[in-house]
């Protein structure tokens, strides 16, 4: 009897983000299934899952990751919800000399300038995120206003954006608080700025959380008044219900369960629909691409677990996700993914479930996602 | 010269001297009888709060300000080594630049806090340190180039308190003694000094004179202490250690953050502990720090054992379910209020002078 | 009709630990004055609380207009027609002199429902009343405090009026007129109980006397006995009146 | 010597204490009478600073305290005991004594910045407190709570945390309100005690005539804020102002109180009273 | 109330901020939507601290478990709403009313009913002592917050807006959304209700000596303990009301909503002065004003708008501006 595989998935089972952390572990263990024929071994090794709960604290998180390796002996370890708790986990895993997969945290600067060789991540970074929506908009003539929350999500956020456009024009930046209820002032502001210009006019949100503005910004029928789009990234399901507020909005998101057809992605649908009720979302997806990662980078090392093993079969791997074919960069650990081009659908109907059309798939190729970890 | 290192201020009541005994014991040799990295974080926060929780007890079982801006202190320590540990690179002068820099800030907010609390009734002065306190958080995220924003700051420690750090290759007596060794018993040398420390205030005169404020702040005035002077320098010393207590939780997680040292919950777990260990007991701190860290360190695991026993009534499975472990927290809150009004310092004292 | 409108029998009362009251043994005669006297400390207060059902009496049977009350709620006991002046005047600081009046006044739902006969009554016992009307309880002197506290009780007519230690604090020429107001309501047929540190004033206006001491009734007898009575007035009241 | 200058205050158009000028002499009991709400507590609160004058000043031995707190006055030597009890209720008896002993004491002690000779000292503060509770005769009370004392009891402390002041000059209002007949003279042994002293200035409020009439040197009038009678006791209770607004002797007395209680027979609501 | 004794100043407050700002802002439609948003934001704001001035302003509760009712009130409204999805799809307002009554009605009923239990389990043990008030309604919120989560799922879940009382009137370059004209309505009748029964009725006095000295208030006769669980029911059920209105004006529902609104009406509170029910009207006017004049001149300040602005309200009167008593 070989030894088990051991893996620590640390992520948010309560706190702010639980329904995004319930949502990965889901996809995780659908994923171990589907990549190990339901065997949930490589090799004859068993492969465990240890779940911990960071509570979206990041001081829990650090100390968690620490118990994991040193008093579970996990071989590896994956997550967490929250960008806050896995910058805080970083140094951990270095300490550890133990692989961290990241998945879902999206902050830059975790493959970025807080990165080290320990760290992999199979979810989409801020860059790609912001890559792939200034496609959706970005047109000469177009101008462009920008509406997120005043702290380092939103700022990184269209930092990255206007970074990622080429042909459209910035005239406008909003930031604001993270709480924000009443979006007047804000939406005013905006107007103001964008009413009287020329050409194509849009207001691209980048919204995280509860109250998102779409609604209110609905309300305002922006586009008979003065002719002023809005465009947005993805999000989960429930987040994107209020998108029905604007029939044919583009944007661009990371998943959704109708855009691609591979196989993982049928399997991940049909089973779910089948156990749950209800489609697969962004987190499942991503929960799902890690478990495919791992059995990937075991079955290259035939089950061995040792970190050096895992890091050279895992560098510049290549491995199939619902999302299609990833690859971990070389560089920066960074999984470089396709991402969608949506629309929401033209009858959409406020209050229902999201319903998105596929633009196009944006494929990796087609996104320069710069490297920041200094590691050329 | 016990009598004189506790400042004779006695447990009086054999179980509680049994269990403040144990409490201490556990605390100094963790490293030996419990192995593992949970089990000494675990001890390494219970010697955070014991510092923390008892600094609050000066302010609001000795003074009777009920204050929601400790954390606020607790953070700027926190945050005084974070940030210069991060600007200056690791160093023991860095660690004693944000010291002292962290500690003259809570010096002037704790004198403008105080100041301001004379003006208004006790009750809008909590309501008002609410708002201060989540006033500064939101400014602590805002101020994302100095405090990392929301996703604080991770740093390292001078060489010897650093994981890395080895005295011997080998284990002694099973344990390695390394950096987060040494780290433990920095933080135990200061726990048990600055705990001493509030004793002795407590019940010098001055810790008196508080009581008396507490009990009827205008009949104090009218005896002749001058009661603007003593809510100050009352405010001001339990920010001064609540910002030492901070100072330790930095040093001994090497990351600070906004949910780290300065949320809310914090102040929750603080007042809940207060209340739990005794008000205006100083004991009551260690006692209640130990009880409680303990518990909701291993609540999860706990619940765990306990849903997977209920599994079989599905209602009570998920009651019992690990991700609802605040739920149990929160009756906890409830069940601590309803047996344990004066703390189980008080409970305990209580016992004896009945028996 | 029973002779005695409140009668304790065997009353015992706790408070927390402490064991206040021994079994205390009381009768009030309807429609007169009776007198609890006692040293400080002797239970006289507690006796009244427990009647009024502010302490529950551990042992012991109270009844009032021949029904037992020793386990009703207070609200239920003073609705059987009793008032009530505390020790400690029990004075809504933050409420006006009118709103404490309206209060008092249990079945006026403004102002203006209260018998104005009664409230000039009432005025002219008691002229800082009517002075200060909208000012803020809290602010009254002591003295106008206490006033006011017999004021309330006197507000609406009850059965039973118990009072306790009404004369602390007020000038000559104001205890004067609650003796008269006392004797007043007497002769109305209304039963006062009446705990009473001033003997001046208890000895105007006295028909029963009971003395407390340790929680016990010690002596019950009539005024007029008691006041003829050196030797028991130095036995138990360590002076003479 | 402690004296008052045309002490003025209001409150609203109320004038609670009207341009009051007097000057109280060590040794001497000065008793301060007048109705309810003449304004006698007022005054007492104007000259220990617990409230602050609209006009006039406070001076002892020459030196003006108009602008000292309440705390700087207790140390200037006023020593005040309240006439509504207002004491420590959560601490013990001995306690609330030895707080007033120890902020008696000078510099350290009183800002409590003393943290290392707590036992020695302590001790003696003590004792001292101990002595004191003898005096008035709660000695074997000492570590009971002071929310479970009676009534006067707590009159008894109210007056013994004065003491415990050594103050210069004492205040008592209505120190024996609320006491058993037989209790009071304990309170009153002391008050004779102090008056004995001859560097003491002792005020007092009273509504007890014959304590009045047996302990006062002097008796000053206060009506409506007002100081309306000064002087030797026999003859400022025999003055008019005293009987008729004081003490409600005079003639008319009767025909100021002409309402009789309405038709009380037809008023007793019965049982429960719809 | 006689004129000469109204202390008018603070009802100026509203109209001076509003005059003030003008030349600021400059444009004469920015500022109309914005102030027309602000006052009605602060209607919505006064409806869910409407409850509070009865438990906190009144009986002196500290409750921090009054989010929980407003949370409550919210997530009954999606099962309610949810149900009648004939209703609040159609194009007639009166089809979508006849949704929306029955949704505040049966939020109020449920939110009245826990306000029961809490009552009886939480808040009655702890009267007069704010210190375990704040530790046992904070367990109680804790739990409450979690008993959600356990029925309807840690999820935010859609409250989309009944199809009437979706978008704006335009007047000019002004727009005013229609839902919160709906709101100043629904705060309208809240506000007349409660100052008729607080003002006309012995009930406000009643609550405020009972506070002060709960025996004396038995010993005249009046069932305190009756009158202390009604009132906390109907700030519940007021609270649940508001749950309803805040849900609905953000279109969708988290558990932690309530706890977010929390600091936010006892702010509301402090500036109005305990007990007050025309000042707690007046201090959610000014929150709400105040975070849209600061929201677009200094958008960066109006995160510390709320603060800043009771910090000068107690400055002017430490009270707030309308004080009870004391
Ligand atoms: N809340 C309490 N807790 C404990 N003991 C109490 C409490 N209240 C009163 N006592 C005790 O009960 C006894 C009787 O007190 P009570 O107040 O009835 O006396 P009293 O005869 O009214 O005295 P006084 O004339 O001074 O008012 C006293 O010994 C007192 O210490
Ligand atoms: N803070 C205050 N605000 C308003 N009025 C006050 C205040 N304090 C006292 N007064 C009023 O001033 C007058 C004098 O009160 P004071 O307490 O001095 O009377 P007193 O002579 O001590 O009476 P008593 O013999 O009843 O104790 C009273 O009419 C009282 O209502
Ligand atoms: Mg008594
Ligand atoms: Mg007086």
């Amino acid at each position: 009897q070989a030894k088990d595989i051991k893996i620590a998935h640390i992520y948010s089972r309560t706190g702010p983000l639980e329904a995004y952390g319930k949502q990965t572990q889901a996809g995780l263990l659908l994923g171990l299934e589907y990549a190990t024929n339901g065997t949930m071994a490589v090799n004859g090794r068993k492969i465990v899952i240890i779940e911990k709960d960071d509570q979206g604290k990041p001081d829990l998180g650090k100390s968690l990751l620490a118990a994991s390796y040193a008093d579970d002996k996990v071989d590896l370890a994956m997550g967490p919800t929250s960008s806050g708790v896995a910058l805080a986990m970083l140094p951990v895993a270095e300490e550890y000399k133990k692989v961290l997969l990241v998945e879902p945290a999206v902050a830059d600067s975790i493959t970025g300038e807080k990165w080290n060789r320990y760290i992999f991540r199979t979810g989409r970074s801020s860059s790609q995120d912001a890559i792939s929506n200034a496609v959706t908009v970005d047109q000469p003539g177009t101008l462009v206003a920008t509406l997120a929350q005043d702290y380092a999500f939103g700022r990184d956020g269209v930092r990255a954006f206007k970074d990622a456009l080429k042909k459209a024009k910035v005239s406008h930046e909003e930031y604001l608080p993270p709480t924000t209820t009443d979006f007047t002032a804000g939406f005013q502001r905006i107007v103001d700025n964008l009413k009287d210009k020329p050409g194509r006019k849009v207001i691209f949100v980048i919204w995280a959380g509860a109250n998102p503005p779409f609604a209110k910004l609905a309300d305002l029928d922006l586009k008979k008044r003065y002719g002023i789009e809005v465009a947005t990234g993805g999000n989960i399901l429930p987040a994107m219900v209020p998108y029905n507020n604007f029939p044919g909005m583009e944007g661009a998101s990371y998943y959704y369960f109708g855009f691609s057809k591979n196989p993982a992605n049928l399997w991940l649908v049909t089973n779910h629909y089948s156990r749950f009720k209800t489609p697969p979302d962004f987190f499942t997806a991503g929960g799902f691409s890690a478990a495919m990662a791992i059995v990937s980078a075991l079955k290259k090392t035939n089950g061995d677990t040792g970190t050096e093993k895992l890091i050279s079969a895992m560098e510049g791997m290549s491995f199939e996700t619902p999302k299609g074919m990833m690859t971990f960069r070389k560089e920066d650990h960074q999984a470089m993914q396709s991402m969608y081009h949506f629309r929401v659908a033209p009858g959409a109907r406020p209050g229902a479930m999201a319903d998105l059309h596929l633009v196009k798939e944006i494929k990796p190729n087609e996104m320069e996602v710069p490297i920041r970890n200094g590691r050329k | 010269m016990l009598q004189r290192i506790l400042s004779n201020d006695q447990p009086r009541s054999r179980v509680l001297a049994v269990l403040l005994l144990a409490v201490f014991v556990a605390l100094a040799l963790t490293p030996f009888i419990v192995p593992g990295v949970k089990a000494l974080n675990v001890a390494a926060k219970i010697l955070v709060f014991i510092v923390l929780v008892a600094s609050f007890d000066l302010l609001l079982g000795y003074t009777g300000i009920v204050s929601f801006a400790h954390t606020m202190f607790f953070g700027i320590g926190a945050y005084g080594v974070a940030i210069a540990s991060t600007r200056m690179g690791p160093g023991w002068s860095s660690i004693l630049t944000g010291l002292v820099v962290a500690l003259a800030l809570s010096f002037v907010l704790a004198l403008l806090v105080g100041l301001f609390s004379l003006r208004v009734r006790a009750i809008f002065f909590s309501m008002i340190t609410l708002a201060v306190a989540a006033a500064f958080q939101t400014l602590a995220s805002q101020l994302s180039d100095l405090t990392g924003g929301e996703d604080g700051l991770t740093f390292k420690m001078p060489e010897i308190l650093s994981p890395s750090w080895q005295l011997f290759e080998e284990p002694v007596l099973g344990v390695a003694i390394d950096g987060r060794f040494v780290a433990y018993y920095l933080l135990f040398v200061a726990a048990l000094v600055l705990f001493l420390a509030m004793l002795r205030i407590v019940n010098s005169p001055f810790g008196r004179v508080l009581q008396a404020i507490r009990e009827n702040e205008f009949r104090a005035e009218a005896i002749g202490y001058r009661v603007v002077y003593f809510r100050t320098m009352s405010s001001i010393l339990s920010a001064l250690f609540a910002t030492l207590a901070g100072a330790m939780l930095a040093i001994w997680l090497r990351y600070n953050g906004p949910d780290t040292s300065l949320s809310f919950e914090i102040m929750l777990d603080v007042l809940l502990i207060v209340v739990i260990g005794g008000m205006g007991t100083i004991y009551g701190a260690a006692i209640g720090s130990g009880i409680f860290v303990v518990a909701q360190s291993y609540l999860q695991d706990l619940l765990k054992h306990g849903s997977d026993a209920a599994s079989g009534l599905p209602w009570l499975a998920a009651l019992l379910s690990p991700d609802r472990w605040l739920l149990w927290l929160g009756l906890l809150f409830v069940l601590s209020v309803y047996y344990f009004p004066t703390g189980i310092v008080g409970r305990l004292r209580a016992a004896r002078s009945a028996a | 009709m029973n002779e005695n409108i409140l009668t304790l029998a065997g009353v015992h009362t706790h408070i927390g630990a402490y064991h206040i009251l021994h079994g205390v043994d009381l009768q009030v005669p309807r429609g007169q004055l009776t007198l609890l006297l006692g040293r400080n400390g002797a239970g006289k207060t507690t006796t009244l609380r427990t009647i009024m059902g502010l302490w529950r009496a551990s042992a012991g049977r109270i009844e009032f207009n021949g029904r037992d009350i020793t386990a009703m709620a207070t609200p239920q006991i003073s609705q059987l027609n009793v008032a009530y002046v505390p020790e400690n005047m029990g004075i809504f600081a933050d409420l006006t002199v009118k709103e404490n009046m309206l209060l008092a006044a249990r079945w006026a739902r403004n102002i203006g429902q209260i018998d104005e006969a009664r409230l000039q009554w009432i005025f002219s016992l008691f002229p800082a009343v009517e002075k200060f009307w909208n000012h803020p309880a809290g602010k009254l002197s002591g003295g106008q405090k206490q006033m006011l506290a017999v004021s309330r009780a006197i507000i609406e007519p009850r059965e039973l009026l118990i009072v306790d230690e009404p004369s602390k604090g007020l000038a000559p020429a104001i205890i004067n007129n609650m003796i008269e107001a006392f004797a007043q309501l007497k002769a109305s047929g209304v039963t006062i109980l009446l705990v009473e540190q001033n003997i001046n004033f208890a000895k105007r206006l006295g028909d029963t006397v009971a003395v407390m001491d340790n929680g016990r009734i010690v002596h019950s007898g009539s005024m007029r006995e008691m006041a003829e009575n050196e030797e028991l007035q130095h036995s138990l009241l360590g002076l003479a009146i | 010597m402690l004296a008052t200058k045309d002490l003025t205050i209001r409150f609203g158009g109320h004038v609670a204490v009207n341009s009051v000028t007097c000057a109280f002499q060590p040794g001497t009991l000065t008793a301060i009478v007048g109705p309810n709400g003449a304004g006698k507590t007022t005054y007492f609160n104007l000259i220990s600073g617990q409230l602050k004058a609209s006009a006039g000043q406070v001076t002892l031995d020459g030196r003006d305290l108009s602008g000292l707190s309440a705390a700087q006055r207790t140390r200037a030597g006023l020593g005040r005991a309240f006439q509504l009890t207002n004491l420590f209720p959560k601490l013990t008896v001995l306690e609330n004594v030895r707080l007033a002993v120890q902020a008696a004491r000078d510099g350290d002690h009183r800002r409590g910045f003393n943290l290392w000779s707590i036992w020695s000292d302590h001790k003696q503060l003590l004792e001292r407190a101990d002595e004191i509770l003898e005096t008035v005769a709660l000695g074997d009370k000492e570590d009971e709570l002071v929310a479970n004392l009676p009534h006067g009891d707590q009159r008894k402390l109210e007056v013994a945390l004065l003491m415990a002041l050594d103050a210069q000059v004492f205040m008592f209002d209505e120190p024996t309100a609320g006491m058993n007949a037989a209790e009071a003279p304990v309170i009153l042994n002391l008050i004779r005690k102090l008056k004995a002293d001859a560097s003491k200035t002792i005020l007092l409020v009273e509504h007890k005539m014959d304590v009045v009439r047996e302990l006062a040197d002097r008796i000053i009038v206060l009506h409506n804020g007002t100081l309306v009678a000064d002087g030797k006791p026999a003859e400022v209770i025999a003055s008019p102002i005293v009987q008729e607004a004081y003490l409600g002797v005079s003639a008319d007395r009767t025909g100021e109180r002409e309402v009789p209680l309405p038709r009380p027979e037809l008023r007793v609501v019965n049982g429960s009273g719809k | 109330m006689n004129f000469k004794d109204l202390d008018w100043k603070p009802l100026a407050l509203v109209p001076l901020l509003a005059l003030l700002v003008l030349p600021f802002i400059g444009s004469g439609a920015t500022w109309l939507t914005l102030t027309v948003a602000g006052l009605a934001m602060g209607m919505i704001i006064f409806i869910i601290a409407s409850g509070l001035t009865l438990v906190f302003g009144l009986m002196d509760v500290l409750n921090f478990g009054h989010g929980v009712f407003i949370a409550l009130g919210a997530f009954v409204a999606t099962s309610v709403l949810g149900s009648m999805g004939d209703y609040t799809g159609s194009e007639s307002l009166l089809k979508n009313l006849l949704a929306v009554l029955p949704a505040m009605v049966v939020a109020m009923l449920v939110a009245g009913a826990l306000g029961l239990a809490f009552e009886r389990f939480i808040v009655r043990p702890v009267y007069g002592n704010h210190l375990k008030q704040i530790l046992i309604t904070m367990g109680g919120m804790i739990i409450g917050e979690e008993l959600i989560k356990v029925i309807w799922g840690p999820l935010q879940i859609p409250l989309p807006l009944p199809q009437a009382m979706r978008g704006s009137i335009f007047v000019g370059d002004a727009n005013i959304e229609k839902y919160r004209i709906m709101a100043v309505i629904v705060g309208l009748v809240v506000f007349a209700v409660l100052w008729l029964v607080l003002t006309r009725t012995k009930i406000g006095l009643l609550i405020r000596a009972g506070v002060q000295d709960r025996e004396m208030v038995e010993s005249l006769g009046y069932r305190i303990k009756v009158l202390f669980i009604g009132v906390f029911v109907v700030g519940s059920a007021l609270a649940g009301l508001g749950g309803v209105m805040w849900g609905l004006y953000q279109q969708n529902v988290i558990p932690q909503m309530g706890a977010q609104v929390n600091v936010l009406i006892f702010i509301v509170l402090i500036i109005g002065g305990l007990g007050s029910t025309t000042g707690a009207l007046i201090g959610a006017l000014l929150v709400g004003l105040m975070a849209n004049y600061t929201g677009f001149l200094v958008p960066k300040a109006a995160l510390f708008s709320n603060i800043a602005l009771m910090m000068a309200i107690l400055l002017w009167r430490p009270q707030g501006v309308y004080a009870l008593g004391k």
